[in-house]
């Protein structure tokens, strides 16, 4: 399974990372993959992912291009993307 | 409908009037323009950069403008919204809806700016006298967004 | 406050451009735009001549600004309304408000423009293929009136 | 008692008035002179008047520039204005 995950805002600028291309093992694990599982999943880098995607920030999700919540479900080939709450307009 | 996301300035004068004069049953225009402020909680402002999801941004509008399609009647709306680096009193968005009247017309605007606000992927910094911070959502924003759901 | 009964055309975007340059804590300009629609009650209107009571009319504007502003947080409002000679797609009013936040600014603006079209001394006529009339006032605009007074 | 009217849209169209200057007797009637008392010795001059002043037509007053409502009384000097109800904007 391959996805693509983009960063945004304070998210890109403290764990330095604005896109990555993420492979995983086609197991259980990928085929009941969640928003909340793969923060879970990103968290594990270090203390900074722990902080930026479990801390206090509200990080929202968006699968392909819709915003959607902690549950919602990614499939292969998807485009993930995490930032914070938007502050636009 | 145009959406448009651009770090260029937009000339409001001439987005309204090429938006009203396309069709000659426009009776109401109703516009917003959110600008730079130079003060924002109590430190000076010296410039403010704006960052978006390409893609996805201009989904989102479209998803707004739809939505307000679906509950008022109006005949189209623009919005044009800037990233980049702006600094005070420059502009930053401009929404514009034509209707035949206006009280459609203004609810119309001020719902895409309030779910503008709360949904679509752009984010702030800004560079103050005591240094760079990215702003947080405001609570009076997603309070603004309820008004329109309940 | 700015407050003009003219004959002659305005240009929305230098009006609106000048309001908004006049503070640099303006965060929002919400404006409205009336213009003359080329159908009214099923028939193909001509030209539509806007006549006034020169004096109160100018006094019921600022009084109608004045109302808002003990009502609503705003920095300053703009009316430029046209009377005269106009034809289909001319600008009749434009109403522009600013403010540091949208939500006050819309509804400011909003509010001049139900109490304009219900308290200001202007009338309507219009020319249409089966001869002249003058408009009747709308039940609608009383209507919206009503909503800011109860 | 001098008073100067005037009369706006259909109300000076109809009546072939734009203004004039009216000037009463200074007797009862003028010391209690109101919108409707002034509309009512006004609607005496013929039917078209009478139509155009007390008929279907909601017609509004003005003294001095503000909106007044029928009972609003007339000074010596005042400014009144007849008009049908506003339709700008």
């Amino acid at each position: 399974m391959k996805i693509k995950i983009f960063y945004f805002a304070r998210l890109k600028e403290t764990l330095k990372f604005s896109t990555e291309d993420l492979e995983l093992p086609d197991d259980t694990f990928a085929q009941t993959l969640t928003i909340l599982k793969l923060k879970s999943y990103l968290a594990k880098r270090s203390d900074v992912w722990q902080q930026m995607l479990l801390g206090k920030l509200k990080v929202r999700g968006a699968i392909n291009h819709e915003l959607v919540d902690d549950n919602a479900k990614i499939s292969d080939g998807d485009e993930v993307a995490f930032f914070p709450p938007v502050t636009g307009g | 409908m145009i959406v448009r996301v651009q770090t260029e300035d937009f000339d409001s004068g001439l987005e309204i009037n090429q938006l009203r004069n396309a069709r000659k049953d426009t009776g109401a225009i109703v516009s917003f323009i959110g600008q730079v402020r130079d003060l924002n909680d109590g430190d000076t402002v010296s410039q403010l950069t704006l960052e978006h999801y390409p893609g996805m941004t201009e989904k989102a509008l479209e998803s707004i403008v739809n939505q307000a399609q679906s509950r008022w009647d109006f005949f189209d709306a623009l919005i044009i919204h800037r990233v980049g680096s702006l600094k005070p009193t420059d502009q930053i968005v401009l929404v514009a809806v034509i209707g035949a009247h206006r009280g459609e017309a203004f609810k119309a605007c001020e719902f895409i700016m309030d779910f503008l606000k709360t949904e679509a992927p752009f984010w702030k910094k800004e560079v103050t006298q005591s240094g760079e911070r990215w702003l947080d959502a405001k609570h009076s924003d997603d309070v603004a967004r309820e008004r329109w759901v309940k």
